[in-house]
């Protein structure tokens, strides 16, 4: 872990010894893991070699996710949007941090269904989200996908996913070829405390770990699956942990400070560009509901308010301001702007087109006239 | 009788199976603290302890699993996935361990479980989470396959299937969840596995369909009672075993046969009705098993995609139509 | 022609086709280091290299997924499993993965991905091994499904279906690897995807038999000739889509089907084809579609029970002779 | 782990440090996992509490698998049996040694289609087996399962799997209906060193480890899953480390001190009935190929013979006669009662008759009368 400059590795020697008596081992039990830790608070952006520029397109990259999402809460209430909406409020700094990490259009990054943020923050139009969401033609799966389902090719987004799991072996294979092809690319696979607890999740990463894949698996532990919190569901509440089973390094990483993603998410990158998989897990919480329809009843309201209080998007404001790197009127402008993309995004959603209904037959297969069933 | 929501049909099932049976238990993701995803177990964490009413981890290959073996070591387990579409991960328990152990064990070992959850279209949720799976479980002998279209048959099967000494794969619906309706108040309320019912009374076609599809049949026969066509409609409840004799002796009087199946149509339930019927009632078909399915395509998202995807009423009463030869 | 076992052919396709693109790999379990557990890989990793003809680890989910994660970052995997039963822990990654995410993404990515191995019927290995899978997946729209049963066709087709853009299942046997038969030295042979192949012609009556079956359609054909009857064989070869026009145009003019397939009864291949040409042939049908399968039971260990389990020629023979209505 | 007395327990805890700053610590990476060894040729019979006669009917059982398998080979090549057939041989120190920290009949046991030793060592008699390898209605399951589905009722076996990994799952269950019922028994999961990289494995793990299940976890590490070695399959070929992300005990034993196995089985099944899950993984080797038809080209002579010095039941016989325990005339004459019982298990197979056709519809359900499709 050479890359890992300013974080500290921690390598454990377990050894066995024998049972009471000397000279009689039979084999050596050891065992060595490296862990690293992102603390928040702890990186300044001159640290990270960011301008004053570079950060204040971090916070429009947030508030762009924050607000688009606050406005598709409403058209679902309005039922413009329908099916599951899943909100990423709250884990926006992830989204900003990893993207600083990555080259965008040439590494890959595939996610589960609270798949918003990133996609925004990859740099997709808030308009064809918004339309994807609206089931419309203009939308980024062409109303094929809905909220679950956001993809992009050009900025190499590989989905959005529903099934919790089954996309981390995909994730497995987009490394695979990154490798295989040697186009220096490495693939950000993110899945969620409770993805970790699939088998898909033990056999990607020993996959990984065996061939020695470009991958950097990120769980983006919110607290919950659902409304499970992570130690209801792991015998070991330490997800980074995971990472010592395939002798891979593991970090532990404040999701709240989006300077620590960065860093973190840099590290790990340039591991995976040499091939080292590894994993990452990020503590952040999700302040909404688990979809729409959860009224969070699991969760104390205290536990809330006081995890609102760490909001990564307020922390990099806070930042700015009292870093006297901006102002609250230029941040007011960065919030009608952002105001403004994502209304005209509800306008240029309802105005485009539905699908016409021959299109159901369209993009199951490449092939053109494949003799379905009618 | 009473008027319960097809949730709390199935929920009084597990209720009273529960209380009458203390190696009975619910688990599944989502089940206990939560009250259920779509609320069927609203209460019972309260009323049975966690030690009973169990939330899972999302490993669905894990706890089917674990269902199959606390089956195998004398419990009765109800394993519920949350949709059906979860249950992928796990159908290697489901079809080579449910399905089989009992039979390459020479009979030594059996497994009174019951495999639930909601099955097929639950509205604009795209492709991987609106599959109709009954015709998967059907494939493979040693599986019950039940799937249910009301709350009186919810709860009068559900108990049935409990009590079970076989693997059940029972299918319910997110859609039909809150759909209320009567169930008896029989104690010990039990339908029988394997019998269809005749949901309506007629002479010119018949018209099958279980689970939504069933209420598609009913309101094409309605359409088609206006046209002055009485059409026999009859929900199977039970895939396997199927109620063939309902159903021949069904198209042996109306001479026609019109299936309605959300599940997409190559090698469906319909497809095998379709064999069946053809094979029993060759000299008695006045016109070709004519069939409403999904289309042959993955369930995609936008909204009138997803509605033309669906079996509709219309196509269902059209294909009446065309196979009395109305048109 | 060249005379070739049907994993030599199956070896030559992957061969020619690893030779013709760089982007073609081979990976599943003991595929390189072992040359394969049927040996269909024999020689390729030396010829290759350990960078394209890949052992993988007992992890069927992960090495469908990685293949799935590669065809989508632009390369052609070929994944074999050892057998088609131990893709069970790996169907959520076929029929969710493979088959749905190019709906789901409007057409942005797509999957030029073969998942190979032998299916079906392996003689005295009782229950979980022995599946017939062709129908599972003939269920799912987004994939299709090629079950061979010859070495020229496996050679032809699977080339095809390593350059087809979408997934294919391709479904060979254990009980045939051995089977010699010839195979065409044309330079880059490519057997069309989806269309049948007219085996032996006769007007009496039609049987349809793929992989295996097709023999005992072929044997059953041979003893009805005796009879003095000559029996119409088609083998579709590729099951989705399926090459309706064959077998209809073929029962139009017999006005009888035989079916023999290997898979439990239940909503079969076997149940679909009836279904089609009850609806495409309803007036020319002399006699209900018959079909011969495996047992409605799961595969039996000992060897009397498992040569009953599965479908026999005299049995096609004697079907045949019933729709004939010659007893 | 109170109850592994005589075995070391080493704790390792692997604690976070700051980033090279002090005072600033948001979170502690900490790590706490326990490790047993059990070495060969450490435990003496009398260690264990075993009489001479004791380890007299445990060198018979040993040496009953033996002959039984190898007899049953030669039926293989005569076609009396067909199918795969697994032989055991090599291992036979597993079965036998952990039977000694059963209560057969009470506890249960499961493992993969390498079952024959395992069988034999429950009790089950050479006939039964013998029969169902032959596929004949007096075998163990009927003659429906063969050589990879013995079952046995009473003495608990719960099979014989085929599907790699598929039986660890069912393992946890019967291990959570132990612990629902409160009947004091616990479950023996018996693995192969391939069937790790299977998701169930993970997801059963986590399971037990979080439900607190009387399960114990035994990964008989034979080197090779078919022909690959363990190294080329795991990203850390150190299988007991596997423990670690359940938070549970792992230990390492060496396989071919039959010892050594009772030794380290008997603590983990102390640790199980006080609904500790854990993990045990005992180094072995398959002498034959991986079924009938595998010639093992995979590995080299030197390797196979430089093993089979090691092999467990050379290993007992010479402790029982170093030791003075037993003498060559006592030691041949159980050779030779072992050979008659395997000799006249294949006359019984020979006469116990197939079953009939009809019996093909037997066992699917437990109903009677259910309508097949015929
Ligand atoms: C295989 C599978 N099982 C269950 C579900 C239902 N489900 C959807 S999201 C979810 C919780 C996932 O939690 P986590 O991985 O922590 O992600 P988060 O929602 O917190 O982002 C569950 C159980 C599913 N989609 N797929
Ligand atoms: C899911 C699955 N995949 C593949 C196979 C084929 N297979 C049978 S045994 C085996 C090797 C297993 O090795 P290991 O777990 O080490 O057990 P051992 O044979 O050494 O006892 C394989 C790959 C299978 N039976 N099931
Ligand atoms: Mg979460
Ligand atoms: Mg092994």
């Amino acid at each position: 872990m050479t890359t890992t400059t300013r974080a500290a590795n921690v390598a454990a020697e377990v050894q066995g010894q024998s049972n009471g008596q000397q000279g009689r081992e039979v084999e050596r039990l050891s065992m060595t893991a490296s862990f690293s830790r992102y603390p928040g608070d702890w990186y300044s952006h001159t640290d990270l070699g960011f301008s004053t520029e570079d950060v204040l397109a971090m916070y429009r990259s947030m508030l762009l996710q924050r607000r688009f999402e606050e406005r598709s809460a409403q058209m679902y209430s309005k039922q413009k949007i329908a099916g599951f909406l899943h909100l990423y409020i709250g884990q926006e700094a992830i989204s900003t941090g990893s993207v600083q990490a990555l080259r965008v259009g040439h590494d890959t990054v595939i996610t589960a269904y609270r798949d918003h943020g990133i996609a925004l923050a990859l740099g997709m139009s808030a308009d064809e989200c918004m339309a994807e969401l609206f089931g419309r033609i203009d939308g980024c799966s062409k109303g094929k996908g809905g909220s679950m389902h956001f993809f992009c090719r050009e900025k190499r987004l590989f989905g959005g996913h529903g099934i919790v799991g089954a996309h981390i072996p995909v994730a497995t294979g987009i490394g695979f070829a990154h490798k295989y092809k040697g186009d220096g690319g490495v693939c950000i696979c993110y899945l969620g405390d409770g993805a970790v607890w699939q088998g898909a999740f033990h056999e990607s990463l020993n996959l990984a770990g065996l061939y020695k894949l470009p991958v950097v698996y990120v769980i983006e532990n919110n607290q919950y699956a659902m409304g499970t919190s992570v130690d209801r569901a792991a015998a070991d509440a330490d997800l980074y942990k995971q990472s010592i089973s395939y002798a891979m390094p593991g970090s532990l990483v404040d999701g709240m400070d989006v300077f620590s993603v960065t860093r973190a998410m840099r590290d790990h990158v340039a591991l995976a560009r040499e091939n080292q998989p590894s994993v990452v897990e990020i503590r952040t919480y999700r302040y909404r509901g688990h979809s729409m329809s959860d009224p969070g009843k699991y969760r104390s309201r205290e536990e809330l308010e006081a995890r609102k209080n760490q909001d990564p998007i307020l922390r990099l404001k806070a930042y700015l301001l009292n870093g006297g790197l901006s102002t609250n009127e230029e941040l007011d402008s960065v919030d009608r702007s952002v105001k403004r993309e994502v209304n005209e995004s509800v306008e240029f959603s309802d105005s485009s087109p539905l699908p016409p209904l021959e299109a159901i037959y369209d993009h199951v297969f490449t092939e053109e006239g494949f003799p379905f069933l009618r | 009788m009473a008027q319960l929501q097809l949730r709390e049909a199935v929920r009084a099932a597990l209720v009273e199976e529960m209380s009458r049976d203390a190696d009975v238990f619910l688990m599944g993701e989502e089940v206990a603290e939560y009250n259920g995803a779509y609320k069927v177990s609203e209460g019972m964490r309260d009323r049975f302890g966690p030690n009973r009413v169990i939330d899972t981890p999302i490993s669905e290959s894990g706890f089917a699993g674990l269902g199959l073996g606390a089956a195998m070591n004398g419990l009765r387990p109800v394993i519920e996935f949350m949709t059906w579409n979860f249950a992928f991960v796990a159908i290697d328990q489901i079809i080579n361990n449910a399905a089989k152990i009992r039979y390459m064990s020479g009979g030594q070992f059996s497994f009174p479980i019951v495999f639930r959850g909601p099955n097929g279209a639950a509205g604009q949720l795209a492709a991987t989470h609106n599959t109709s799976v009954e015709s998967i479980y059907s494939c493979f002998p040693g599986l019950k396959v039940i799937s249910i279209s009301n709350p009186d048959d919810a709860k009068g099967l559900l108990k049935s299937a409990i009590r079970d000494n076989d693997p059940v794969v029972f299918l319910e619906s997110e859609f039909m969840y809150g759909m209320r309706g009567e169930v008896s108040e029989e104690e010990d309320y039990l339908i029988p596995i394997g019998k269809a019912r005749i949901a309506r009374e007629g002479d010119a076609v018949t018209i099958v369909g279980h689970n939504k599809s069933y209420w598609r049949a009913m309101e094409a026969a309605e359409m088609l009672e206006a046209d002055g066509y009485y059409a026999e409609v009859i929900d199977p409840r039970t895939i396997r075993p199927f109620d063939w004799d309902a159903v021949v002796s069904s198209v042996r009087k109306t001479n026609r046969l019109v299936i309605v199946d959300e599940s997409n149509p190559f090698a469906s339930v319909s497809s095998e009705i379709a064999f069946q019927v053809q094979s029993r009632c060759f000299d008695y078909l006045d016109a070709p098993v004519r069939r409403i399915t999904a289309k042959d395509t993955p369930a995609p998202y936008a909204k009138n995609l997803m509605t033309y995807y669906l079996p509709s009423a219309e196509d269902t009463y059209q294909a009446c139509r065309d196979v009395l030869y109305l048109d």
